[in-house]
């Protein structure tokens, strides 16, 4: 394999001082190879999205090195910071207050790009807006619209066309199918298997959900308490859990298979009345 | 903390005090409420001369002489005569059988302990500006008191009857004297609420109760002082019963009230001109302004009533001159000011017609109407203005050296003449080192410096020969004297003094 | 914790209270010479500069200010110019006076905007609902002092029912009281009125519901003692709205009390009695402020634990400091527009005067 | 199953729905038309000249006709001036004291409050501090200060109300944008490398907008009862300008024998002031942010 | 409209062995568009013991529903109607319905935070439905501490004293579900009560509900909008979709042998943690319709890979085939029937 698009060494970011202080991303490193989709796994309050906005420099990290094609992330700082920020994108959770209810989806996508080049010309621009909504599905009469308009899917599409308008290397998804519903979800997720292999995208893929994960990430990362606990391909995961967290984990998820969920319901309750048994 | 318990103490001591007297409030005599526009800022004897002070302290503490309420001449209270001996040296005769409310007799060494505090250039009380050199006062004998002047002084009887003698034993206690007057008058100090009242009570040992020379009687047994100053309330406490006597309201307002007492005052309504100022300085003009002001209508309409005067004391005063007030003549003014362009005289510089808030009532409105008449016989830069008290104060004293050449005010402003000695308003208005004064003549001064060193009638011709001169230069518009308001209850029995006191001994009430 | 809690809003008084005593020094220090108001216009120059030395005008500003702030440190905010006695005692004289209309107008206002607000919220946009929105609306629609004069004129002069002016029983407090009350009332009640929608909405009371509990014992023990924070809060930032009125009112009707008194200081440019007002009522509303932090803890437990809450004094440092953990435990909740009973409407929580 | 709604109705009969179904709304708006259309076009509508004195028709009651022609609807003032002409001009200043000092406060407090807000840096600690301590103060009291060194002119008035109100929008517009940046959209923005400049402007303003006008409105119902209180004290407006406030404080003499001198502008400041409150409070009725109807339901009024 | 007309032939169950027996239920909410019809028509009904889920997307109208079984929809907007034991609850008094909230039914909330009162304590909460039946207070509160025990929460007696928000989400669900057990009542309804959970404490949560209810003998319906979580729990499940019952039958029938196409594509779009990875998941198009924007005819249709013409003009009734159990409301559930095999 090639150098890793994202190497990330130590991280660790703090919360609050004195006795309350937290350590959200406790030492955590891993390496992103290009063309690879990393999935980080975790409960609530186990620092995955932390760690992806440490990796994006929305948060200042505390400790850590984070390189991102060779550079190093947090030695930067102004107009080198920004020309970085468009190599590395973010899709958000929430379709809802990720996109700014004030503006039109023309404006919500070009934005990067006017930041970035705010010489072009507003007819180049809107070539590549146009580009970028047929990229991800979406009609081109839909460019005046404001967010309202749309339902949640369409909106997180909207989404991935901002992050996308500046031709970013790196997709960092910060559970970006959580809030849809359960018929939305699937569409979105082929998206991200379509536009992976059209564009030849990096993906870090975080998300509480082990199943949408299995589906699109070939390694995985899996964290509780700031911490990664087991980081493996997508098989030693899932096949053969190591870490006790994650075999627990898997032991939780329930799945639309009533025979299965039964059988780990009924293997749940024996355990339990086994540890209640003890003294 | 030590003042504030003898303070707290002196309090305690007059609320028991005043219980005995209440006990002899039910044995008759009525009690009336008066209204004031505004609480007094001390009880001090010195206050008996100012607006805020004289309608409590002046019942409560006498001076040597008083003026007759209906000839306005000068006549005895405390002294029963007086004489001057030399130019700086003056007698008088005091009253025997007078004690203070405190017990003290009141004999000459009494009366000069106190006046000499009263008038101590060191204690600097407000009420000096009434006297002119420095008095010390001592005692002849038992009743004879001498008061010797620094240098002459020829009006020194009429300015001691602005100085009220407090009680000896008040020279030592500075607290006391704040908030704790006593004197010998008619009614005694009861007791002071802070922004709520002020309560007198019928003195019993009073002298005038057995003489006629006192021009009074004690028909009230009680009168309760409140401080509202909108004028409106105090007028609608008349209605509601709330008080009996409510004074310094509207003419409107006056008329409204059961008993309305309307009285020419010793004040005078003048527009003080900035001589200094390039267009104020040429006399055209100001003979125009003086002809351009419909004064009539502004005593009579808008300031609620009073006669116009040419000059800026009233008939009573030493130095009044037979002077008609300035005709009302818009189209002569218009010509002067027509004149003073054609001279190359900017016409259209403003003008600031400009009064003190809340002096004379309507004052705000007298601006107004005086600004439009002045931009009707073309002095057409003329606007108004009111400012507040204090900073219109600071302003209208910096003396004529120091008014700004562009500052041309029209100022109007009320003169009072209690002194009825014309030789102070000159001092004041039109003398070069005159406090309120905008105008300097060299002629004026020679004739000035020699008429304050004469009396009788000498110096009535002396200061009338100003009088003269100054209705030709103009440097003060004199307007009218504007009558006061008293609004009263169809009970209360009361003619309002030309001096403007209100004094409880001159009131009855019917029951 | 809960002293600790109390400890820090006392410190907090204590510094805004010194803030706002450092800040009056130095515009009234700014707006003239303390000197030549205390003098007589007639004054001589010499007098003058007597004066200025004697007041100590001639010292160098820090100097003077040091003066100004031991004497507060032992309550001396100097004399009069005015009446010439202490101005601190002057004021704390007037204080009982304004305290009594305080208690007055608001212990009418208050219940009294607490019943008309929840009556509008158990119907919301009902037609009860819109005519007290539409009152209240016109309580804080009317100049107080306007109103104080036609209540003079009307009741006091032409009716004769109470005392037109002035300071005794009850009775003298009626009608600056009525003038007084409409605006707080106003406020309060559209503000209980929304606080009161907003809780009957929240899914604990719908938890009550489910549990049986009958409306009323919902409303009067559950939703009004919640809804109490926002009313207080408001109720809190009102006492100084109030005594902008008080200022007013107690001019036009003569009542003793420190907002009239300030208003005469400030006539006579009575500098030391101005600062004793201003601190005066200062003081007044911070101690209402204390109070508040009280009535805080009492309705709401997590105050003193979290200090979370939205408090009075709206910049204090922690409300937002637990943004940065609560951002990594976002959990997967449903979008905002997923509950049917938000999507389905009615879910409106403003006053409404359609 | 769907009901559909006909946006296509002609105008007027969409306009005569709402008056029909927003009565008392409509009202005020009325209300407001006609006293913002008079103090526009005073100097063209007004009976008669609002400066012109006529000492000799002075506290002439209503419907009293003028000897050189026309009607004194409302009877004159104490210099004779037309009180409808006199009561126009009044609301000219006060209405335009009034919206110059909510733009002053509003332009002013909104820029505080969101840089406070989005920065959350030591400027936030900065203005917090000043809040508190105005907050501590009534603000009549420090408007009468600042008046008293400032001397009263329109220019001071206008700041005097600025400075005392402009904290309710930076309390406001602050509590909103810490709201609105815990938004994605806000993080999004500065994930694709825009300036904290171009966030508050692009994206924080136009959403908070909506708000902070409505409270604007409201503010312009306090600004004038201010105004009014000020004018009253002798420290607002000055004559011979008029105001509603310093009508009053002028009329309030003749309470007793003029009483129109007293109600006319009386009654205009409640009327306005009470239309511009409904309005203000249907409009934040309308308003979806239930965030923003507890900010300003505490400020205001 | 043409449901009504139906639903009484085509209910699904007898009423005899119901305990609740919902009928046409119709959840109308007025709105500046128009009404709203959150609930259109259900009928469904519940037995004694049964674990019944209802599974919907957003906008399905599953969490109205949940709350007109309380009777907590307004009156005035509901019709149809809901019999439990016996009694319409629609039309029975609002004492009545009191009395039987919270001891005869209760119910589970969604977001256990906002739906207990910030200021009062757990305990006094607990003990709340007991309190309002007039147990003596330290009896309801000696059963609130030993209910909060049960539900596992460890030192109940101190915990009892504290406020909802110094429990973790997890713990305040188990509060949650101390307070709906307390009244010992024979139906829970459980509205979404572990969405906000992380999968470990999800499990925890439906393990105690699971137990509890099933020691107690309590029937509870279980509403949420995973179907991976009714897998397990529920013995009968009902789909429902745009305010309709589109399915209804056993889960294994639903999970195994689905005849109609929202759930059979619900199903196949979901990512599995076990299995084969599909380079792409079937999904299905376009999105649920939005409550005030409801299609004509099926709401299914404009979604539905086996539309028919007559689909996009006549809603479909729920039909059972004939001797069955397996309720849906697709015209061409007799097709899908036949297709040969379990789905996996």
């Amino acid at each position: 394999m090639t150098t890793p698009l994202l190497q990330v060494r130590g991280l660790v970011r703090e919360f609050g001082h004195g006795p309350g202080l937290v350590r959200a991303v406790d030492d955590v490193s891993f390496d992103v190879m290009q063309g690879e989709a990393l999935g980080l796994v975790g409960e609530s309050g186990s620092g995955k999205s932390t760690t992806a906005r440490c990796v994006l420099r929305l948060i200042e990290p505390t400790a850590g090195e984070v390189r991102l094609d060779g550079e190093d992330m947090l030695a930067l700082g102004g107009p080198a910071l920004r020309r970085l920020r468009s190599t590395a994108q973010l899709v958000f959770q929430d379709p809802y207050s990720s996109l700014n209810p004030r503006m039109t989806v023309a404006d919500i996508i070009a934005e990067g790009i006017r930041i970035h080049r705010p010489r072009e010309s507003s007819t180049t621009v809107k070539d590549e807006v146009v580009d970028l909504l047929e990229l991800v599905g979406l009609r081109p009469d839909h460019l005046t619209r404001k967010p309202a308009a749309f339902s949640g899917g369409e909106r997180q599409r909207i989404g991935i066309a901002r992050a996308l308008a500046l031709k970013p290397k790196l997709l960092v998804c910060d559970e970006p199918v959580a809030s849809l519903d359960v018929s939305i979800q699937a569409q979105i997720l082929n998206l991200f298997a379509d536009l992976r292999e059209r564009l030849d995208l990096t993906l870090v893929y975080i998300a509480h959900d082990l199943s949408t994960v299995r589906h699109l990430c070939g390694r995985i990362a899996v964290m509780q308490d700031g911490k990664i606990r087991e980081i493996g391909t997508r098989e030693q995961i899932y096949e053969d859990p190591q870490h006790e967290y994650t075999r627990a984990l898997m032991a939780a998820v329930p799945e639309p298979d009533p025979r299965s969920e039964r059988a780990k319901l009924a293997a749940r309750r024996s355990a339990q009345t086994t540890e209640a048994g003890r003294p | 903390m030590v003042a504030g318990v003898a303070a707290s103490a002196l309090v305690l001591g007059a609320c028991s005090g005043g219980e005995t007297e209440e006990t002899a409030d039910d044995t008759g005599g009525a009690e009336v409420t008066i209204a004031l526009p505004e609480e007094p800022r001390t009880l001090a004897s010195w206050n008996a001369y100012s607006n805020d002070g004289h309608p409590v302290l002046r019942n409560v503490t006498e001076a040597l002489l008083n003026r007759d309420p209906d000839s306005n001449e000068l006549v005895p209270e405390l002294a029963t005569s007086w004489e001057q001996i030399d130019d700086t040296n003056w007698q008088f005769t005091l009253r025997e059988g007078v004690t203070f409310h405190d017990g003290t007799p009141f004999d000459a060494e009494a009366a000069a302990t106190s006046l000499n505090f009263v008038l101590d250039p060191e204690n600097a009380f407000p009420m000096r500006t009434f006297l002119g050199p420095d008095v010390t006062a001592s005692a002849v004998d038992e009743f004879t008191l001498n008061v010797e002047t620094e240098s002459p002084d020829p009006i020194l009887p009429t300015r001691l009857y602005f100085v009220t003698i407090p009680s000896p034993e008040q020279v030592d206690d500075p607290d006391g004297y704040e908030t704790n007057p006593i004197g010998t008058g008619p009614y005694a100090f009861e007791s002071w609420n802070r922004g709520q009242n002020i309560v007198l009570t019928a003195n019993e040992d009073w002298w005038g109760a057995e003489s006629d020379e006192a021009m009074g009687e004690q028909d009230i047994a009680q009168a309760t002082y409140v401080f509202r100053p909108e004028t409106e309330v105090r007028a609608g406490m008349l209605s509601s019963n709330e008080a009996d006597l409510a004074p310094r309201i509207t003419s409107e307002q006056c008329e409204a009230a059961p008993v309305c007492e309307s009285t020419p005052t010793v004040e005078t309504v003048v527009l003080r001109l900035d001589t200094p100022n390039p267009l104020l300085a040429d006399q055209r003009v100001r003979e125009a302004i003086a002809l351009a002001i419909d004064k009539d209508q502004i005593m009579n309409d808008i300031l609620g009533g009073g006669e116009t005067v040419g000059q800026i004391v009233g008939p009573g005063a030493v130095g009044y001159a037979d002077l008609e007030p300035y005709p009302y003549d818009p189209d002569r003014a218009a010509e002067l000011v027509a004149e003073a362009q054609a001279d190359g005289v900017d016409v259209t510089a403003p003008i600031t017609v400009i009064a003190r808030e809340g002096f004379i009532l309507r004052a705000s409105e007298a601006v107004q109407v005086i600004a439009a008449e002045l931009q009707e016989i073309g002095l057409t830069g003329a606007t108004s203005e009111t400012q507040e008290t204090a900073a219109f104060e600071e302003q209208w004293t910096i003396g004529y050296d120091n008014i700004p050449e562009d500052r041309a005010w029209a100022g109007l402003q009320q003169h009072g003449q209690e002194l009825m000695d014309y030789a102070g308003s000159i001092g004041g208005y039109y003398s070069c080192d005159g406090q309120t004064s905008a105008y300097c003549a060299p002629t004026l001064e020679d004739m000035y410096a020699e008429a304050v060193t004469t009396s009788d009638d000498e110096r009535q011709e002396a200061l009338a020969a100003i009088a003269e001169y100054v209705y030709e230069e103009v440097p003060v518009v004199p307007i009218g004297q504007p009558n006061f308001n008293f609004g009263m209850t169809e009970r209360l029995e009361w003619t309002p003094r030309m001096d403007g006191f209100i004094l409880l001994k001159e009131m009855t009430v019917s029951e | 914790m809960v002293l600790r809690y109390l400890g820090k809003r006392l410190l907090h008084a204590v510094l805004v209270l010194a803030s706002v005593l450092v800040a009056v020094w130095f515009v009234v220090n700014a707006i003239g010479d303390p000197a030549r108001l205390i003098l007589p216009p007639s004054a001589s120059e010499q007098l003058y500069l007597d004066t200025r030395e004697s007041m100590g005008l001639n010292d160098p500003i820090l100097v003077q200010f040091w003066r100004s702030v031991s004497g507060w440190l032992t309550g001396d905010f100097g004399i009069s110019v005015w009446q010439n006695v202490p101005a601190l005692p002057l004021v704390l004289e007037r204080l009982p006076a304004t305290l009594l209309l305080t208690t007055v107008t608001l212990g009418v206002a208050v219940p009294l905007a607490l019943a008309l607000g929840i009556i509008s919220a158990l119907r919301p946009e009902g037609p009860l609902d819109r005519t007290l929105t539409t009152i209240s609306l016109a309580g804080v629609s009317i100049a107080d002092f306007w109103l104080g004069l036609m209540l003079i004129l009307v009741v006091g002069v032409h009716l004769q029912l109470l005392p037109t002016s002035g300071y005794g029983g009850l009775e003298y407090a009626v009608l600056p009281a009525t003038a007084l009350a409409l605006r707080p009332l106003g406020r309060l009640a559209q503000v209980s009125r929304s606080a009161m929608v907003e809780e009957m909405q929240k899914p604990y009371i719908t938890t009550l519901r489910a549990q049986g509990m009958p409306e009323h014992t919902i409303v009067r023990k559950h939703a009004l003692k919640n809804s109490l924070i926002p009313i207080i809060t408001v109720g809190g930032d009102e006492i100084a709205t109030f005594l902008n009125g008080a200022v007013v009112i107690e001019t036009i009707f003569a009542w003793p009390g420190v907002g009239g008194l300030f208003i005469q200081a400030i006539e006579r440019r009575d500098l030391p009695l101005v600062t004793a007002c201003v601190f005066v009522i200062a003081s007044m509303i911070i101690v209402v402020n204390l109070l508040i932090d009280l009535a805080y803890l009492w309705i709401d437990p997590r105050t003193a634990l979290t200090e979370t809450r939205r408090r009075r004094a709206p910049w204090s440092r922690a409300a937002g400091k637990n943004r940065s953990t609560s951002k990594s435990s976002q959990s997967p909740s449903t979008s905002p527009t997923t509950s049917p009973l938000a999507a389905a409407g009615g879910a409106d929580t403003g006053g409404s005067t359609r | 199953m769907t009901t559909s709604h006909s946006s296509g109705r002609a105008p007027g009969r969409r306009l005569a729905r709402f008056v029909w179904h927003h009565k008392l709304v409509s009202l005020s708006a009325l209300v407001l038309v006609v006293a913002v259309g008079s103090a526009l076009l005073v100097t063209w509508i007004a009976p008669f000249d609002p400066y012109a004195q006529d000492v000799a028709m002075r506290n002439r009651p209503p419907l009293t006709p003028n000897p050189d022609g026309g009607i004194h609807l409302l009877g004159t003032d104490p210099l004779g001036r037309d009180e409808l002409s006199r009561v126009m001009l009044g609301g000219q200043i006060s209405l335009t004291v009034a919206a110059a000092s909510v733009v002053v406060s509003g332009l002013f407090g909104t820029t505080v409050g969101m840089i406070a807000g989005y920065y959350r840096n030591w400027f936030d600690d900065v203005v917090g501090r000043l809040v508190d301590l105005q907050m501590s103060v009534p603000s009549l009291l420090i408007a009468l200060l600042v008046l008293y060194v400032l001397g009263p002119s329109f220019v001071n008035v206008v700041l005097v109300l600025a400075v005392t109100r402009w904290m309710v929008y930076a309390r406001v517009s602050r509590g909103l944008v810490l709201a609105l940046r815990e938004e994605l959209f806000v993080e999004a923005a500065r994930s694709l490398g825009a300036p904290g400049r171009r966030i508050i402007v692009r994206h924080l303003l136009p959403n908070i907008l909506g708000p902070i006008l409505v409270l604007a409105t409201l503010e312009l119902a306090v600004m004038m009862l201010t105004e009014a209180s000020l004018s009253f004290l002798g420290l607002g407006i000055q004559p011979p300008e008029s105001s509603w406030g310093l009508m009053l404080a002028e009329g309030r003499e003749y309470l007793t024998s003029a009483w129109w001198l007293v109600a006319v502008p009386g009654l205009a400041i409640l009327l306005t002031t009470l239309s511009v409150n409904i309005i203000a409070t249907w409009l934040r009725s309308r308003s979806s942010q239930a965030q923003f109807s507890k900010v300003t339901i505490g400020e205001g009024i | 409209m043409s449901t009504q007309a139906r639903s009484d032939t085509s209910a699904p169950v007898e009423v005899g062995q119901a305990m609740l027996s919902v009928r046409d239920l119709t959840v109308t909410f007025p709105s500046a568009d128009g009404p709203i019809r959150a609930v259109n028509g259900m009928s469904f009904d519940v037995r004694p013991r049964e674990r019944l889920g209802i599974v919907g997307e957003s906008g399905s109208g599953k969490s109205v529903t949940a709350q007109a079984l309380l009777g907590l929809t307004p009156r005035d907007h509901t019709t149809g109607s809901i019999v439990f034991e016996g009694e319409d609850l629609l039309t029975a008094p609002q004492d009545r319905l009191r009395a039987l909230r919270g001891w005869d039914i209760s119910y589970v909330f969604q977001d256990p935070l906002s739906a207990l009162d910030p200021t009062r304590t757990v305990g006094h909460q607990v003990a709340q439905p007991l309190l309002l039946r007039r147990v003596p207070k330290k009896e309801a509160h000696r059963r609130a501490v030993e209910m909060l025990g049960e539900v596992g929460i460890p030192d109940p007696a101190r915990r009892a004293r504290n406020y909802p928000h110094q429990f973790s989400g997890g713990m305040r669900q188990r509060v949650m579900i101390a307070m709906a057990l307390i009244g010992q009542p024979r139906l829970v309804i459980a509205d979404e009560p572990t969405t906000a959970l992380d999968v470990r404490v999800q499990a925890k949560i439906i393990d105690l509900l699971y137990r509890l209810t099933d020691e107690q003998g309590v029937a509870v319906v279980f509403i949420t909008h995973d179907l991976g979580i009714l897998a397990g729990l529920a013995e009968r499940v009902i789909v429902m979709y745009a305010g309709r019952v589109m399915e209804e039958c056993s889960t294994d029938e639903l999970y195994y042998r689905s005849i109609h196409p929202y759930t059979l594509g619900l199903l196949e779009s979901l990512p599995r943690i076990s299995g084969p990875v599909p380079e792409r998941l079937l999904t299905i198009g376009g999105g649920p319709p939005a409550p005030s924007r409801l299609p004509t005819g099926c709401p299914f249709h404009p979604r539905c890979q086996y539309v028919q013409p007559e689909c996009r003009t006549t809603p479909p009734p729920l039909e059972r085939p004939p001797g069955g159990e397996h309720a849906s409301a697709c015209l061409r559930a007799a097709w899908l029937a036949e297709r040969p095999g379990e789905l996996r």
